[in-house]
């Protein structure tokens, strides 16, 4: 079953594997991303209850979906390396969570400065946002953690676990906030929701959201990368890499 | 010993009244842990209305949720002791190279330190309504639902701790590793006594604390044991 | 994944040929049908912060062997106890009990072990009673059959039984951990340092002790900056780890 | 194009501090990432260097030592290394 996989699972082959995606990954991301922002930024139509505010769900949605999906993908990670001792695994959680912190930062920073002209001020306890503040704790933790062991494998072992008790109480955390919110907040106030998109706002949200999937999977990428090495760092073939990589750098 | 005695072994039950023993003998000729979370939750509660102000109706207002808020952080700054010291003078990894189950074994902690620390509060916390006028109607929802909450409050911060034990300055990352793991528990805890001093049924709240108890009972010490197994390596 | 895959060490460079080195002897057995080792270790390969401790480490220890692991400050001794014991993961590798991974055998590997490590694990909180009480207890002896007073006198501990743990010296909690060696029926001992803060006629009664476990087919594996004085030369086995600045490929 | 002109566009329909605010936060952000993971991937190269260097040279003090035939005694070793 994983046989097909075998070769990844080599550090060396990922690493390089990783290191030819880079190219193209930077530039399809740099292309979408810039069809995606010009098209919703100035030629998509403005929404007509909430006008040219509008343009920031652009951001807002594809970051908040990023966020989440960024920590499902952590979580698989640290299953997979929990239950199959795959070590290559860990590094790639170590490189999601803060790729994943910056973009729940984005979407909790673009819901506020939405929700000011719709709302009249920056923050409301509305239950996307505030479940997204959560996730962001949950993510500091997660880099906290790492960060705390100075031996990377346990590092990435403690936020294993810590990242899988996450993900299993995300739901329960969701859940409690959104029923929480209708509890207090009745309906007075109209929440971020989609409003109804026609072709003309779904074509740039597409390139956008496309744009975003493969900038987060460049910066993983990078950041895999980094984490491959400091885990690897005495293992010949990165002694060797690191001093043609400096000899070349010093000519 | 070239026919070994085969280890007399214990049943789970007597592997967890022995740990649940030896833990509360500890606390009690330790005074100090016990009394110092409570003295903190009742100075916290009383910041209170010093902060806000003495109407009775906006004290009522609030009041589950300071007393809530009071004993998540209570909780937290007793988490330490769960493994701590057992951790800084070895009979942490005595106990895991015990040839007993490390489930009971975390059970057994867990469920001393819900004895030490989780059941003074909700003694306490009745008295502590007075102070905030509690609603008359909510004295009920209060002591059920700390009653089944608080013990999911040590269940997950024990996964906490776990992970945070063997690192130096733990303290504060504890807080950011467990709180936002509370939050569900804050929610409907608080929710059930506003509902009650609405005079309305609360059972639907209650029932989801209690399968929140019900999950991390059943969840929460594999995960401790396997952070213990991390932070002993 | 790579569990099964044939590693080789490679070195850096031909010059550093000389200096590689995990000195592991590996421990021959004696005789040709010797039973199966009571405890090895294939392979093992320890990395602490990035740095690598020893590397493929092949280890086999039988009944009625002692060994002594050496080595300066810092080569890994702790951490090869630790992973014998099953307290810490090697990097690669695995120990085995009887023949079985430990990872598979747990409680049964455990019954059979007794491992007393830096630190004494004694509760300030409890009387030197209490506490071994406790540990022999924890480990599986009931609690009838033992005379916690008689094994504290054994450990020169008699007088102190009902003192609270706190108020005791180093060297008496390090005496209360080992009174469990005189109550063990574990076959495996793994003693990590067993003689700081004990005086000599201490360490004088503990020799007496391994030689009288080892002779009904236990096995020792300690770590020690004095030699063991009433052991030969021949009797002691050695596992000698050094300093290594190697790379390691998988 | 949505707008009439460039000033129009700046605008954004009365809502330009919101939506340009949001853009460039999220633009600083991203570029932050970016920058930082790349610094980081040399750092982690240069930190391997490093190391790399300081063990090489106690590798050669190693190898002195035992050339000038200077028992390499435990006692000795360790001077070497601390």
């Amino acid at each position: 079953m994983w046989k097909w996989l075998h070769p990844y699972a080599n550090p060396e082959v990922s690493y390089h594997f990783a290191g030819r995606m880079l190219p193209w990954l930077s530039a399809l991301a740099a292309l979408f991303l810039s069809i995606g922002i010009v098209w919703a930024l100035a030629f998509a139509p403005a929404d007509y209850q909430q006008g040219d505010s509008f343009r920031i769900f652009y951001l807002h949605v594809p970051a908040a979906s990023l966020s989440m999906g960024i920590y499902l993908g952590m979580a698989i990670a640290a299953f997979t390396s929990m239950v199959w001792q795959f070590k290559l695994a860990d590094a790639s959680a170590a490189a999601m969570a803060p790729v994943g912190a910056v973009f729940t930062a984005i979407a909790l920073f673009t819901g506020a400065a939405w929700g000011k002209p719709m709302w009249g001020t920056w923050w409301i306890w509305d239950a996307r946002l505030t479940s997204e503040l959560i996730l962001l704790f949950l993510y500091l933790g997660v880099i906290a953690l790492h960060s705390a062991f100075e031996d990377k494998n346990l590092a990435g072992k403690a936020a294993g676990i810590l990242t899988l008790v996450g993900v299993i109480n995300l739901p329960i955390i969701k859940y409690s906030v959104e029923w929480w919110n209708t509890l207090h907040q009745g309906s007075t106030i109209s929440k971020l929701g989609k409003p109804s998109m026609t072709a003309d706002m779904l074509w740039p949200f597409l390139f956008c959201f496309i744009g975003f999937i493969l900038l987060v999977t460049l910066v993983i990428c990078i950041r895999f990368r980094s984490e491959v090495l400091s885990r690897n760092s005495i293992r010949p073939w990165v002694r060797t890499l690191v001093s043609t990589q400096l000899a070349a750098t010093e000519k | 010993m070239n026919q070994p005695k085969t280890p007399h072994n214990l049943s789970y039950r007597s592997v967890f009244s022995l740990v649940l023993k030896r833990d509360l003998t500890i606390a009690l000729r330790h005074k100090d842990d016990i009394i110092n979370p409570i003295l903190f939750f009742i100075i916290v509660v009383t910041l209170f209305p010093l902060g806000i102000g003495p109407e009775a109706q906006t004290l009522s207002r609030i009041a589950p949720g300071i007393i809530w808020v009071a004993a998540l952080l209570a909780t937290l700054l007793s988490l330490d002791r769960l493994f701590k010291s057992d951790h800084s003078d070895g009979s942490l990894e005595q106990m895991l190279l015990s040839p007993q189950p490390i489930f009971i074994l975390v059970l057994a902690k867990i469920v001393a330190h819900w004895i030490i620390t989780g059941l003074p509060l909700i003694l306490i916390a009745p008295l502590l309504a007075v102070l905030l006028h509690f609603n008359e109607q909510s004295y009920g929802a209060l002591m059920l639902t700390l009653l089944l909450g608080t013990p999911v409050l040590s269940l997950l911060g024990a996964i906490g701790v776990a992970l945070t034990v063997g690192i130096k300055k733990g303290g504060v990352l504890l807080s950011l590793l467990v709180l936002p793991l509370y939050i569900p528990v804050l929610i409907f805890a608080t929710s059930a006594i506003d509902t009650a001093a609405l005079g309305l049924p609360y059972s639907g709240q209650l029932a989801i604390i209690a399968a929140l108890f019900f999950g991390s009972l059943t969840l929460a010490p594999f995960a401790v044991g396997a952070a213990l197994k991390v932070s002993t390596n | 994944m790579y569990r099964n895959k044939k590693r080789e060490l490679i070195p850096l460079s031909a010059t550093n040929t000389d200096n590689v080195n995990v000195d592991s002897t590996p421990i021959e057995s004696e005789q040709v049908n010797m039973p199966p080792p009571l405890l090895s270790a294939t392979n093992l390969t320890c990395i602490r912060e990035e740095r690598l401790l020893f590397d493929q480490l092949t280890i086999a220890i039988n009944a009625g062997d002692i060994v002594q692991v050496e080595g300066p400050n810092g080569s890994g001794k702790t951490s090869l106890l630790r992973i014998l014991a099953g307290l810490s993961q090697p990097y690669e590798g695995e120990v085995l009990f009887n023949e079985h991974a430990i990872a598979t055998c747990r409680e049964e590997f455990h019954q059979h072990l007794l491992y007393l490590g830096h630190l004494p694990g004694v509760k300030g909180e409890m009387s030197a009673q209490e506490n071994l009480a406790f540990n022999l207890a924890l480990h599986g002896a009931s609690d009838k059959s033992i005379n916690t007073e008689a094994t504290l006198a054994e450990v020169n501990l008699t007088g102190f039984e009902d003192s609270l743990a706190s108020h005791l010296s180093a060297g008496q909690h390090r005496r209360i951990s080992l009174a469990r060696l005189y109550q063990s029926n574990a076959r495996i001992w793994i003693l990590d340092e067993p003689f700081t803060a004990i005086d000599k006629q201490g360490v004088h009664a503990l020799e007496q002790l391994f030689k009288a476990h080892i002779a009904k087919g236990g096995c020792v594996v300690l770590t020690t900056h004095q030699d063991l004085l009433t052991f030969s030369e021949q009797q002691v086995k050695k596992i000698t780890l050094d300093y290594t600045f190697d790379s390691y490929d998988e | 194009m949505q707008f009439d002109s460039f000033s129009a566009f700046l605008d954004m329909g009365g809502y330009g501090f919101y939506v340009w605010l949001s853009f460039g936060v999220s633009a600083a952000l991203i570029l932050a990432l970016i920058v930082s993971s790349v610094l980081g991937h040399k750092k982690v190269i240069k930190n391997i260097a490093i190391r790399q260097q300081r063990e090489d040279k106690l590798r050669q003090v190693r190898k002195q030592r035992k050339n000038t035939q200077v028992d390499l005694t435990q006692h000795s070793t360790k001077e070497i290394t601390q």
